[in-house]
This record gives C-alpha cells, structure tokens and sequence, in this order.
C-alpha cells in the first residue's frame, strides 16, 4: 500500500464524515430553532392596548376626556403639545376627575390634585401621571400605544414619542 | 469481499457514507419544514394588497403634491436665506440667552434635587407626626416643628422653582423671538408640506425593501412582521361548541385587508371596501368591525385562513362557482355545520340579534320576508319564536254559515285562486301528488266533509241591518276614497290596488259572488258585530252609504265560479278514509264494527273533523273543537340552523342541494318532494301552495334560514333599552290594526299613500314626530273618539275596536318615539307680556290665518285644522317648530313658512324677532283655544 | 425596647450588624462551635422568638402560611451552621493536634454494609419527612387569595420568598442587575467554584482552618448576602416596600424620607456648579470612569499586593482573576447599599435613555 | 412458630423466587445481592464507608430532596386530575381541591413539599459545601447540582402561578418583570433600545424574552397554559435526567466523599 492512496483514502474519508456531520449540525439547529420559532405565537389574544384616536384637528386647547371612559386615556392639547395622559392616580391606582372650573385633575380618593399637564401638586400623590406613546399614522390620525409609557420623573416627556406637535 | 478490521462488523468508510446520504436528506427535509411553514397562501393575497395600496398612495402622493404651491414654497425658501442672515447677525445675543439658560437649567435641576428631599422629608415627617399624636408620644412636639420647618422650606423651595421655571419659560421665549423670522417661515413650510411627508412616509412603508424582506424573512417573522394574521375577538358573539361557548374569532380581516378603509370601493375582491360602511363594520357605524366581525352576519368558518374552500365561501350563482373553481380549485366545503350565505341572504343573520322587533331599518330583503310570512301566514301552522303574538292569518270560521253558502266554501277550498287571483288562502287540492282519480275522489269526500263538520259547528248569525240597494258608482267612489284601500285590494281598481299592495284585509274580489248583501251592509256598518275581535274597523259610514259600498261590491262578480257545482262526496271513498283513522288504533275488524256503529251523518262529521286536523284548517281560521291544538307544521324557529341531512330532498336532483336551495324549492312547491315516491294517500305531502312568485320564494328564504339557534349572549345581541321596548310594544299594535297601512309613521309604510303621490296632503296624515306633536290625554281621547281634523280629506279616520290597554300601547309608543315627556301643562303657557296678545292678533291678522284656519273666524269653508282644538291637541314646543318650518316635519305640507331663513315677513311686529313671534302666536292658540273636547255632536268647524 | 428593635432591624443598621456578626462568627467559630455556647445561645434565643411571637403585629406575619418555611429554613440554617462550625471546630483541633479529621479515623473509614445501615437509615428518613409533611399540610393549609386580577395590584406584590432576595436587591440595583446579572453570577460563581478552590484539603470533612478564603467567600454571600436579605424581603418589607419593624403594624401610608440623587447630579451641580451636559456619555462620565475602574483596573492592582501575589502563585492567573470579579461582583451589592445609605446615591452611572442604570 | 414457617413457605413459592433472587439479607452474600439486585437498590454501592451512613456527616438532604421529589411528582400527577389550566376554571378547581375533592391535603402536600424541596436543596448544597465534596473528583457533580438548584427554584416558580390567584399572577409578574430587563433581550434591558432597523423593532414586548416566556405580554392564560407545561410535563422531564447523571456520577466518583 503506497503513502499516496492512504492519505487519499484518508481524506475522503474525512470528507464524507464531514459532510455527515455538517449536515447533521444544520439539520439538528434547523430543527431546533423551529421548536424556538414555535414558542413565539402567530396570533394574539391579548386587549387592544392601541387605538386611534381621531385626527389632531379634533381636539382643541384644553382636556378631552372621549377616550377616558374606554381606553382610560385623557387627551391634552397644551401650549403646543398633545400628549395622552394616563387616568390613573399614581397614588393608589383609583381614577381622578376633571374638574374644568380649577383645571385640574382631582382624585376622589385621597385627594391628589395634578395640573393640567400630568404634573401632581397637592395629596398624596408621589408623582405625576403617566403618558403613552402617541404617534401620528400616514393617514393623518393618531395612534396612543398604550404598552408603552413615559414618566416624567425618568425624564422621559422630552421622549419624541410622548408628545404630537400640533 | 473486503476484509474488515477485527471488531468491526461494518465497514467504516460504509458507515460514514450512510451516515452522509441520511444527514444530507435530513438537512433537505428540514428545509423543506422551513419553506411548508413558511409560504401560505394569505401572504400572497397581502403582498397583493401592498401593492394597491402603494398605487393608491402614490396618486394621494401625487395629489398632495400638486396641490402644494410650488412657487410659494419657492419663494419661502429664498425667504428663509434672507431669515438666517439676519437671525446670524443676532448671533451674539442668541449665545447670551443659551449662557444664561444654562444657568437657570443648573439651578432648577438643583432646586428639584432639594425640593425632591424637602418633599420625601415633609411626608415622612407627616406620617411621624400622625403616629406620634396617635400614640400620644413626648416627643410629638419636636416631630411637629420639624415637619413646620420642613414644610416652611418646601414652600420656599417651591417658589423658587416657579420662579427658574418662569425664568426658562422666559428666556425660551427671548430666544424663540431672536430667531422668530426662521422659525415663522420654517412653521410655515412645514404646515404647508406635512400631508405630503406623511403619505410619502406611508409610500415608503409600502416598499419592498431589504428590511421589508428581513422582517418577514422565516424564523424571524416572530419579531415585527409585517405579513401577519390579523383577527378580530369577539367577546360578545360565540361559537357553540356544545360543552362550551367560546369567543369568535374572525380572521377574514387578513385577506379582506381594505374591508374597513374606504377608497378601495374599485378593487376586486378580497381587496374591496365593504359596500355598506355606514351601516356595516364602518367605524361608526352601527356595527363596527371590532364588535361585530364578519363571520356574525356572513356566516362561514371566520377563524381559518389557510385555504379558501375550508373558509365556507360559498358562492352567490352557478356563474361565480365556476370562476371560484377555476381560481380558488374551489369545492364545497366539507364537515362545516354552517357554510357562508350566499351574499344575497346575508340579511338573513341579522334576526339572531335583532329580536322581538317588527322592522329592522336597511334589512330590505330581511323584511320584504318577513313581510310575506305575515302576508301568507307561514306563523300560523309553522311556530316561530317571536310571532306568537300575531293573529291567526285566516277569518275565523265560527259564525261561516251565515256569511257564505256550502257549495262556495267547497269551491273555494277546492281552489281559492279560481275564486280569487288574489286570494292568500294556499290551494291544498290538485296539486302534483295528489291529482291522480284515485286520491282526487278521496279529496272531493274531504272537503265535502269539512264543510259538514264545520257548518255544524257553525253558530248562528243574523244581520242587523238590511240591504236596501244603493249607488254602485257612488259606492264605488267611496270604497276608493274612504280608506278601504289601505287594507284591502278592490277588483275594478286593480292598477291602484297593486300600486298599495295591502294585504291585511282580503282583496275584495268577486265579492257579490261570495255573500250575503244584509251581511256585508252589517258587516261594513259595524264590524264587530259579526265577529267580535276582528281587526276590521268602522268607518262611521251613514247607512246610505253604507249601502252604497254595498252595491258596488255586490256588482263584483265571478260568474264562472258561481257556475261551478262541487261534486257529491263518494260514500266508498268516505268510508274508506274513516277505515283508515279508524284501524290505526284498532283491528281491522274492530274498526269496522265501530264504523258501522256510526250513522250516515256521524260519519260524515267524523270525516269533517278528522280531515279539518289533517289539513290544519285549525291553524289559520277559529273552529270550534280545535281550541289549544298544536299548529301542523313543524316550528320554524331554528329551521336555519337544522342540518342539511335532515332535509328530505327526495328525488328532485334540480333542488341545489344547500338549506335555502331546499326552503326555496319547498316554498315554490311544497309537494315536489313526493314527485316519483310511492306514498299511501294518508301520508301525502300535505303543505298547501301558496303560488308564489320567485322573490316571495326567495325572500321568505332568507327570512326563515335567519332562524338559527345560536345563542348571542345578551351584551352581544341589540338589547331595546326602556324606550326602544315600549315603541316595539306599540309598533307591534299598530301592525296588528294595520295602522300603517294608512299613516306612514316616522317614514315607515303607509302604503294607501301610493295613492296620493299627486298630492301627499290628500292623504292620510303622515305622523312625523306624532308623539311631540300631540297632548297624551288628547290622543287617547281621540283613538276612541275619531273628529275630522282636516276638513279636506276625503279619506276617513276610521274607529277601532281597540282596547283600553292597546291605546295605551299606542300612545306611550308614540310620546318614546319622540322622546317626549307625558304632559305638558296646559295652564302655565299662556303668560302674556305687556303688548304681546295685540302683537299677537296683529300677527294673525297680517299672516291671515284665518283664511285657512276659517273654523270660528269667518264663514268661508275651512282648509286647515280649527284651531280652537289645538290648545287641547298640541304641544306648544310642536307648534313653534311647526311655524318655525313646516317643511321640515311634513315635506310638501300646505302650511305656508312665514319665517323664511329665519326672517319675519313682518319685521315691524315684536321688533321682527322670529322667536318672539312665534311664541305670541303659541300663546295666542292657547289664549284663545277652548279646553273642551269634540263630543259626537259637535260641530267641528265652528268656534266653540 | 420594641422600638429599639424596629429602629436596629433597618437595614441601615442591621446590615452592618450582622456584618459584624457573621465577623465574629467566622473569627471565633471555635467558642461559637462549642456545645457551651449552644446552650447559652439557645436560652437566649427560645425566650427572645417568644416574645417576639407574642407581639401581635410580628405574630401576623409570622404565621402567614407562605412564611411557615422561612423559619423551618431559619431553624434549620442556624442549627446546621453552628452543627458545621462545631464539627470543624473539632476537625481544626485534631488537625492542630496532628490526628486529623473525625471522618478520617479508621473507624469511621470501615466499609459497612449498604443494607440495611444505608437503607434504613434513607427508610427512616423518608418516614420522618413524610410524617412531617403531612403534619405541616394538616396543620398549614396553602395559601389561596382572592382570585386572579390584572387590573388591580396587591400591595406590596412579592415574589415567591426563596427570590426575595433577590427583590430586596430591587432596591439597590435595576432589574437587569439585580434579576438578571447578579443571579446569573450566582449561578456561574457556584459552578465555578470547585474550577476556582484548588486547595486540595478539606475534602470530604468539615474544616474552617484549612480553607478559610473559600469558608468566609461563600459564607459571607449564603449567610449574609442571601439568607439575611430574604429575611428583610419577608419580615421587614411591606407596603411600596417600605421598611417595616419586626413590631410595626403595616400601615399602607407610611411615608420614608428618601430622595435619592445621581452621581452625575453631585458631580455636575454641587461639585462642578453647572448644568447638566447634553451627551448622556460625557454626563455619566464619571461614573462609568468609576465603574470600569471597579471591574478592570481593581482586579490587577490587587494582584499586585502581598495577598495577591500569593494566591496567584498558589492557584495562577486565570482563576486569580476570574475568582477576584466574581467577588468584585458580589461585593458591589453591598457597596451600593453603604453608597445609598451614606449618600442617597441613586445610580452610579445613569443612562435611562438606554435603560442602562448602575 | 406458625407465622415463621408460613414466612419460610412463601418465600420458597416460585413467584417469590422469580421477585427477588435472594435469601433474607442476613449473611454477607444476601446483603450484598439484595443491593445488586435490586433495580432500585442499586443506585447504592454494596458497601461505603460508615461516614456516609452517618446522619452527623451527611445531613441526608440529599436523599430528602430526591424523597421528596418523587413525593412532589406523585400528588402532582394526583393534582393534576382535577385541575384546568384555564383562566376559567384555574382558580375553582384549586377551590374544589380544598373544598371537595377527596384527601383535601393533596394540595397542601404539594406546595410544602415544593417549599421543602427548596429548603433541603439549598442545605444539601450547604452541606456539600461544608465538606469539602466538590473538590475533584467530583467537580462536575457539584455543576450539575448547581443546574439541579436553579431547576428546583424554577420549578417552584412556575408551580406558584397555577392556584390563579392574586399571589399567583403578581408573584409572576414581578419575576416575568425580570426577564423583561435582561440585557438585549428584553424590551426592558439595556441595550433593547437600541436593537431597531428603520420601524423594524428587534426587541419589543411582543417578541422578547418575557414575551416567550409568557406566550403575551401580560399575566394571561397564555402562560398559565405555558406555565403548567414547563412545571409538570418539562422541567420534571428535564429534572429526572438530570438526577440519574447526578446519581451516575456520585457513585462514579466514588460515593459519598470523604477524606482522601
């Protein structure tokens, strides 16, 4: 037996048992990340935590409170800006009122008193109401994203996201 | 052979090979999994709509773009050159105010760190101070005056942050106003493009880019897709699955993309708009797509999206099954209890929500249905959930003796249509199963029994009043004019008659043929003499006139059915029948020797009233002995929900073999199924035809295969709140009494109007708004004691047979319809200011109203309601809308408006302010109005 | 004196405590392995838990079904710590004495037969654990609240108790170091512990004298870091999760002075007296400085000391290193607790815009 | 006497002879094919050192932990035939389990005996400490009973949502709230905000870590559905497997350790 054909043989045998394996691997990972791609589901079943709410020309200077019955959203129009702020107290979770005659927003439960923009000034409230995302659609209507949240005490109402210029 | 290494049993170089020829096929099927998984045939159908509704978008775009004044923003551009230069001149001051505005952040970013401490001490100490007094602690008093000076320096900390936060406002504002000239024209430019940087950002998502690709690449596709399934949950609206109902889920939605969107009005399907926005899955409309879906009215499997024939579509014609086949490979679907409607019964799904109601608005084909199985009286034989309250369809049959004679009566059931084209009694006899000798020989000894069985029953009945002859054409002028029509059909005024399509009352045709001229003069003069709950109200007539009708209808005649003589009934064949009745329960032996127990007449009279419930005369018409039966037919109620398979379809190969295929052929002939079926005669098809016409076929289909038994939960379903209830309470007396078929109420019917299309105020009045029109007291007084109102008419309020509690009904409909409240108090709304009444007078004089409203005022013939009864009849708020603009309550009403857009034609009176006016003339009416009611001898046109 | 106890129990204040404890534990554990001190511990603690029991805001919360196994565990923990140091406390002494480890004698090295010594005696065990399993379901019945509820939230809503410690590390860190990368450590750092401890004694018998790195690193973070925080996160947080005294009544108002401030905001406004700069990185720069010193320039500087040198010749560069971050990583927990409580410092390094907070 | 020689005659019968293949364990040869014969049994050497008999040395929490594993997985099978993982029935079934169902401790069983598990877990692990015992030979041994620890604690997590209550679905929530701040792959994490290509969001709360975990982004039925798979059909799956190899080793490596 010649030096040659061994070390032929002995490559070809290294190439059959790679390719073996290689494909093996692939095929083993494919099959793998399927069962990955099985534990995301297709559809969701979830509340609608989205909604339009109308166009921007809608809403005028002050609080709209249209969304604050079925979405638990207010829509302010203020110097400028409208923002989507949350109707719960950050107190202990109950809902505050509009009062249109002191522009504030007042909760019946303990008493936290927060400004027209969000920003709470009296009772025990700790800290100023929450926004959500709002956002305009290529139709032109506005989209409040409700899983997304934006707190003013993180700094987070200079967000592009948490205010409409209108 | 090759020799192996010792302890080897296989080849290495074999085994490795194997192992690659598997690995590699492996790694092919594990591809292949991928791209299964992966292509569906939905996404397809989504990149199609993509690219719609990029082409959509880029004409918006286009649009948009025009519709920008290119010039302006041109010379807005150069502008802004001009803008900047000048701003850069103030660039010294502008890094100023930045200078101090940092200052000011810094020292309201350290002011908020204080005050934040300030604030967590001042509610700690708070809460020390609460527990301290609480357990009365010694050490209270420091507690408190720590918290005093705590809260003293919150206070100041305060301020000053108002005070930096004011500065920041400040110099935001100093700076805004050094750079005002750019930030005007760039506001400027931006409100001029906006619309047109939005569509361009949504023409940009449309593109099938890279990152498009990326996003919907396989395995991936998890992350942010864009190709998705998209569905609706509906919480509200169920699929039985028998243990349990669960929420639908419809997912139409992902194909149907633009079904929401207006715009795509042009597309084909599935990329259309619905057809019907305003009313269907729009927004706002009634039935938005969130709480509806689509599967709650189209029927069909809403939650499968893989493959078109497993979704149910079903098609409309045998055209678009053959399109759907070519493109979709459709078939029937398989296993599925409901399949789509064909989109023309789609109607058909909206009676499993909206119950209990006589009308649905925008259901045209729904209620063209149900209108027929009122007409026809399906719901007497057949029970249907929801009509119990109706009438039986047919007269009733307690006193016939008195009203036709016997040879008529068989003729007729024999044939009611050779009596009457237009009669709605079904004809059960001749038809295609039971036209042979053998079975007719067997009808002719039925019906010749009934009429025995029931002339016996029959109890007597003497007409009041005698025929004394009359006018035939004044008779004639009469019936067309007094309001007949509204109910009934007239032969000799056959145009106008098919124009008004009643059908409460019989058409009345060849009505001399059929009865008794004292009869008819009794029955017309007072109906419910005759027959006490009869529907058919009095019309007030004198007796002239009475018997005037009278020979007019008595001149209708069908003389070729006066010429028909009903054949004797064949002993043999009676006796064979009774036989048959009579062994079921008994040997053949003890039948006999209990037939021949009966008489000649017994027998006859057992026949009648076994034939009487074999054909289920009972149903439609009052015989006594029949009281409390069942109907014959089975019940109707959840017929659209019955499987298929329990539907015989016999022989007839024809019938599309589907629900409404079945319903359909069975309405048009009921007696098909036992074509080329051997049946003994007792077993016979017995369900009669009623003849009718395709689109009453097809109508009534959809109206029965909308009788499912799916259970909506109640917050699914169209719950009538307090209101809504007590209008379809009346609305239910009102069809009952035919109301309608006179008055159109709020736009709904009144069908004799067809008559009056020359001119609506020859008619009957139209009760627009009735309930804010009218007083309570006033309308229950007058339900049951009709006045003329309007002198002009010719057509005549008739008086109902109603009941205490019917008139109620009707009232109280009519006051929620409008929304109304009970009463408005007479008393308070004369209160005369100083010189009002002599305005008022003025008024009435220069508005001559006492040219039409004469009653009272002056001797000419009235053209218009007296007045003097209006302070009892009308609401005061009525009666200024009313002046304010007649049109606008009753289109095309003689009632001049003399406040044209709200300008007087009298500006010299009361300043010419319209409301002031107005309201003198309310006054006026009521000042001068009379609190009596017209009695029976009133004269109505005369001042009281 | 209950006030004083809910006034020491903070963790201000307990934390060092028992920091010093667990000092004076590990220093003498042959007085505190003693027979001795067993029984005096145990007059000292039975009458104390007593009264602590009696106390009717302590007893609520005491007996909650689901704080039934905290105490087994803590019954457990204490006798079987001071059980080991007592059988290491006796090792150690042989070993002084030349004759080795209890376990070592050939007496205890005979081979004995596995049926029935080592059946039985699993036999006995299971029985004895089944009775008392069944005793504690008897008498403890599992705890059942109202039913699920997402739009309304308990307060305070804890985790499962054998994770409280993890929750009270809530308090100091952000969730993504506090429940993610520290517990992940954990993990890590135990599985590397045998890869990292190449002292070849102590194997197979109970010593403190031959292994005292790897004895007072992993008793410091079983006993202090983890044990003690969840009993902070059990007994002492309640509502908001606010301190509470082992004797306070849960008063959902209570209201702690906390205001806690950046290092960026010392730095920029009171160190620097300006305003905070626009780039997040140039902001935070000291900070991240900071922390990358911590975890970078620490680890060689130590290795230069006596220490150090040592341990590297003893057990090389790689697992030098390797054991110094983990226990620079261990260590940063209670850094950050005396930075928060010395300084009311918030974040060292504070990027909300990325949600990278330190 | 009777009762002796009736034993004796059993023993001789063939049934008995086919069970087990031995004589009474009395004599050297019977105790050591009692061990060896027996396929539970012989998880254990025929002979070990007394050390490792002796209560003072090994604590027995690991024998206790694998009791009571085994204890966890037979009323956990009992449970499971009369509760629904669905949001409909969850919780009243738990009710049923307490109110009606018979043996009403199955469910107190249970979850004591999960947190006894927890308990003698982590004292297993203090003991092997203690000792010394994971020093070579036995390195690997200790990493699989660290994995075997983290599985126990996950185990008892994802047990602690199926009651269905409110201690269940908010002590999930705070630790799914975890998940959610791991770095770069939850939407929570550092670095989440930065993983967006155009209006492609890489990480979000529809398709991160919590997301996976929860099958949603919120406490729902999705994952108590998901939840109830992981605690009794795959983590115990994977918990078993492990055990045998941590069983395997700990007789490989030459029982239970003691000084070299």
């Amino acid at each position: 037996m010649s030096e040659a054909r061994q070390s032929l043989n002995r490559r070809e045998f290294f190439s059959y048992l790679t390719v073996a394996w290689v494909a093996f691997g692939a095929a083993c990972g494919g099959m793998l990340s399927l069962a990955f791609r099985y534990s995301y589901p297709n559809v969701n079943f979830e509340p609608e935590m989205e909604f339009i709410a109308g166009t921007p020309d809608m809403y005028e200077e002050g609080v709209d409170e249209r969304y604050k019955n079925g979405m638990g959203v207010w829509m302010v129009k203020l110097e400028g800006k409208l923002f989507a702020l949350s109707n719960i107290c950050t107190h202990l979770g109950c809902i505050p009122n509009w009062l249109p005659a002191e522009l504030k927003f007042k909760c019946p439960c303990h008493g936290s008193g927060y400004y027209m923009s969000g920003i709470n000034f009296e009772g025990p409230a700790p800290r100023p109401l929450e926004r959500y995302a709002i956002n305009l659609t290529p139709e032109g209507k506005i989209k409040v994203d409700k899983t997304k949240v934006y707190r003013w005490e993180k700094g987070q109402w200079d967000h592009p996201n948490s205010y409409l210029e209108v | 052979m090759k020799k192996l290494e010792p302890g080897m049993a296989y080849d290495t170089n074999k085994l490795n090979k194997i192992f690659a020829f598997l690995s590699v096929l492996f790694l092919m099927i594990t591809v292949w999994v991928f791209l299964d998984d992966y292509i569906r045939p939905w996404k397809a159908v989504q990149l199609e709509a993509m690219q719609i509704k990029k082409q959509k978008l880029q004409a918006k775009l286009e649009e948009a773009e025009k519709e920008i004044n290119k010039d302006k923003l041109e010379s807005l551009k150069k502008k802004m050159a001009e803008a900047e230069k000048v701003v850069a001149e103030r660039r010294k001051e502008i890094r100023k105010v930045e200078k101090e505005q940092t200052v000011v952040q810094k020292k309201l970013k350290a002011e908020t760190i204080l005050n934040g401490t300030l604030n967590s001490q001042v509610a700690a100490y708070t809460f020390k101070y609460e527990q301290a007094q609480l357990k009365n602690k010694s050490n209270k008093a420091v507690i408190f005056a720590k918290l005093k000076e705590n809260k003293k320096l919150f206070a100041e900390s305060k301020d000053r942050m108002k005070e930096y936060q004011f500065q920041k406002k400040a110099l935001f504002k100093k700076k805004e106003k050094l750079q005002k000239e750019v930030l005007s024209i760039e506001r400027e430019i931006k409100s001029m493009t906006t619309t047109r940087d939005l569509i361009a950002k949504a023409v940009e998502k449309t593109k099938m880019g890279p990152i498009f690709a990326l996003r919907n690449s396989p395995l991936i596709d998890y992350l942010d897709p864009t190709l998705k399934i998209e569905q609706i949950v509906l919480d509200n609206i169920t699929d039985d699955r028998y243990f349990q109902h669960v929420p639908r889920v419809d997912r139409c939605i992902t194909c149907h993309t633009f079904i929401d969107q207006p715009g795509y009005e042009d597309q084909p399907n599935p990329h259309k708009t619905h057809p019907n926005l305003d009313l269907m899955v729009g927004k706002d409309s009634p039935h938005p797509m969130k709480s509806t879906g689509c599967t709650t009215c189209h029927g069909g499997e809403g939650h499968r999206v893989n493959d078109f024939t497993s979704v149910a579509h079903w098609p409309q014609n045998e055209e678009q099954k053959k399109e759907w086949i070519e493109k979709y490979d459709w078939h029937e679907p398989h296993r599925i209890p409901s399949p789509m409607l064909k989109v023309s019964q789609t109607e058909a799904s909206c009676v499993k929500c909206h119950q209990g109601v006589e009308f649905i608005p925008g259901a045209t084909v729904l209620n063209e249905g149900r209108r027929n199985i009122e007409k026809y009286g399906c719901y007497g034989c057949h029970k249907i959930e929801g009509w119990e309250h109706k009438r039986m369809p047919g007269p009733s049959l307690q006193k016939i003796a008195s009203k036709i004679d016997k040879e008529f009566f068989k003729n007729w059931v024999w044939d009611p249509k050779s009596f009457n084209p237009h009669a709605m009694m079904p004809r059960f006899f001749g038809q295609s199963n039971n036209s042979q000798p053998k079975h007719m020989v067997k009808n002719v000894a039925e019906v010749n029994a009934m009429a025995e069985f029931i002339w016996d029953k029959s109890k007597a009945y003497k007409p009041f009043m005698k025929y004394t002859g009359g006018d035939v054409e004044r008779g004639k002028e009469l019936t067309a004019q007094v309001g007949c029509m509204g109910c009934h059909g007239v032969q000799g005024m056959e145009e106008i008659s098919d124009k008004i399509g009643a059908y409460a009352g019989p058409y009345l045709y060849g009505t001399g043929s059929k009865v008794d001229p004292d009869w008819l003069v009794s029955w017309l003069k007072k109906p419910d003499h005759y027959q006490e709950d009869t529907i058919m109200p009095s019309f007030r007539l004198t007796d002239r006139e009475v018997n005037d009708i009278a020979a007019y209808l008595m001149t209708l005649r069908n003389k070729k059915f006066e010429g028909y003589r009903f054949e004797e009934m064949d002993k043999e064949a009676r006796d064979s029948i009774l036989m048959g009745y009579l062994s079921a329960f008994d040997t053949e032996e003890g039948a006999r020797a209990k037939l021949a127990k009966m008489s000649d007449r017994e027998r006859t009279l057992e026949l009648g009233y076994r034939s009487v419930g074999k054909y289920g005369c009972y149903s439609c018409h009052n015989i006594d002995g029949f009281e409390g039966r069942a109907p014959i037919g089975p019940e109707l109620t959840h017929e659209g929900s019955k499987p298929l398979t329990q539907f015989g379809f016999g022989l007839q190969k024809q019938v599309e073999h589907t629900r409404d295929g079945w319903i359909k052929a069975h309405l048009l002939d009921p007696r098909r199924w036992d074509i080329g079926i051997d049946k003994p005669f007792k077993d016979l098809t017995r369900m009669p035809n009623f003849y009718l016409t395709e689109r009453e076929a097809e109508t009534m289909t959809v109206a029965i295969i909308g009788q499912v038994n799916e259970k909506i939960p109640l917050k699914g379903v169209k719950r009538l709140n307090a209101n809504e209830k007590i209008v379809e309470d009346g609305m239910k007396v009102v069809n009952k009494f035919n109301c309608i078929g006179c008055h159109q109420i709020d736009g709904y019917r009144g069908d004799i109007l067809a008559k009056y299309e020359d001119d609506l105020n020859e008619g009957p009045p139209r009760l627009n708004g009735e309930g804010h029109r009218v007083q309570l007291d006033w309308f229950h007084y007058f339900l049951d004691n009709v006045y003329p109102i309007r002198p002009w008419l010719k057509v005549r309020m008739p008086s109902y047979n109603l009941t205490d509690k019917e008139r109620n009904t009707i009232v109280t409909m009519f006051q929620y319809k409008a929304e109304q409240k009970a009463l408005v108090d007479r008393s308070k709304v004369v209160d005369w200011q100083p010189g009002e009444k002599e305005a008022a007078w003025k008024l009435w004089e220069e508005m001559a109203c006492a040219s039409c409203h004469t009653a009272g005022f002056n001797n000419d013939d009235p053209s218009a309601p007296n007045l003097y009864f209006a302070r009892r009849r009308l609401r005061p708020s009525w009666i200024k809308k009313w002046l304010y603009d007649p049109q606008a309550i009753l289109p095309g009403t003689l009632m001049p408006n003399f406040w044209v857009d709200g300008e007087s034609t009298s500006p010299d009176i009361l300043g010419g302010d319209p409301e002031r006016q107005i309201d003198a003339l309310t006054k006026l009416m009521y000042d001068f109005g009379t609190e009596k009611l017209p009695t029976k001898n009133t004269n109505y046109w005369s001042k009281q | 004196m209950r006030e004083l106890i809910n006034w020491i129990a903070d963790p201000i204040r307990s934390f060092p405590i028992v920091c010093v404890l667990f000092y004076l534990m590990m220093k003498y554990y042959r007085v505190v392995g003693s027979k001795k001190f067993l029984y005096v511990a145990l007059a000292v603690i039975i009458p104390t838990a007593v009264w602590f029991a009696a106390d009717p805001n302590f007893f609520t919360i005491l007996i909650l079904p689901d704080n039934i196994p905290i105490i087994i565990l803590l019954v457990l923990v204490g006798y079987l710590t001071w059980f080991s140091l007592h059988k290491a406390a006796i090792n150690d002494e042989r070993i002084e004495q030349g004759l080795g480890p209890v376990e070592g004698t050939p007496e205890n090295r005979e081979k004995v037969w596995c049926w029935p010594n080592l059946v039985y005696t699993e036999l006995f065990a299971i029985i004895a654990a089944t009775s008392f399993l069944i005793v504690w379901a008897i008498l403890f019945k599992a705890p059942l609240e109202e039913p699920a509820n997402p739009t309304w939230a308990p307060n305070p809503a804890k985790a499962p108790w054998y994770f409280l410690g993890l929750q009270e590390m809530l308090v100091y860190f952000d969730p993504w170091m506090a429940g993610v990368v520290l517990p992940g450590v954990v993990v890590v750092g135990l599985i590397a512990i045998p890869y990292i401890d190449t002292n070849p004694k102590g194997n197979g018998y109970y010593t403190i004298a031959e292994r005292p790195v790897a004895q007072w690193g992993f008793q410091f973070g079983w006993l202090v870091l983890w044990i003690y925080l969840i009993i902070v996160g059990t007994f002492l947080r309640g509502p908001n999760w606010t301190f509470y005294g082992p004797f306070e009544y849960w008063d959902y108002h209570k209201v702690v002075a906390e205001y806690n401030v950046n290092l960026s905001e010392f730095m920029w406004i009171k160190w620097l007296n300006t305003a905070m700069p626009e780039n997040m990185f140039v902001r935070e720069i000291l900070g991240i400085l900071l922390s990358l010193a911590y975890m970078i320039v620490l680890p060689p500087l130590t290795a230069a000391t006596k220490y150090g040198k040592m341990m590297i010749e003893k057990v090389g560069q790689m697992r030098y290193y390797i054991f110094v971050v983990l226990l620079l990583l261990m260590m940063s927990l209670p850094i950050k607790m005396v930075l928060r409580w010395l300084f009311s410092l918030k974040y060292i390094v504070a990027l909300p815009e990325l949600e990278l907070n330190l | 006497m009777a009762a002796k020689g009736l034993a004796d005659k059993v023993r001789e019968t063939q049934v008995w002879k086919s069970i087990f293949r031995h004589g009474p364990p009395d004599n050297a040869r019977n105790r050591a094919a009692v061990v060896a014969g027996n396929v539970f049994l012989h998880l254990h050497p025929i002979k070990l050192k007394k050390s490792g008999v002796q209560l003072g040395y090994t604590w027995c929490m690991g024998g206790l932990t694998f009791f009571i594993f085994l204890a966890l997985t037979v009323s956990g099978v009992l449970l499971m035939f009369y509760y629904r993982p669905t949001a409909e029935y969850a919780f009243n079934d738990i009710i049923a389990l307490r109110e009606h169902v018979p043996l009403g401790i199955m469910r107190e069983i249970h979850r004591w005996g999960a947190h006894a598990m927890v308990i003698t877990t982590w004292l297993h692990m203090f003991r092997v400490f203690m000792t010394g015992s994971y020093k070579p030979p036995r390195e690997f041994n200790w990493g699989v009973g660290v994995i075997l620890l983290v599985l126990t604690l996950l185990l008892s997590f994802t047990g602690y949502l199926l009651p269905w209550d409110q201690l269940a679905i908010w002590a999930i929530t705070v630790g799914a709230n975890m998940a959610k701040a791991t770095p770069f792959l939850g939407h929570g994490g550092p670095g989440a905000s930065l993983a967006q290509i155009g209006d492609f969001v890489l990480v979000s709360d529809k398709n991160d870590v919590r997301f996976q975990l929860l099958a949603g982004r919120f406490v729902g039925e999705p994952a108590l559905l998901r939840f109830y798979i992981l605690h009794c059909v795959f983590i115990p799956l994977v918990v078993g497997t492990l055990i045998a190899v941590h069983f395997w080793r700990v007789r490989k490596d030459g029982g239970i350790s003691a000084p070299l």
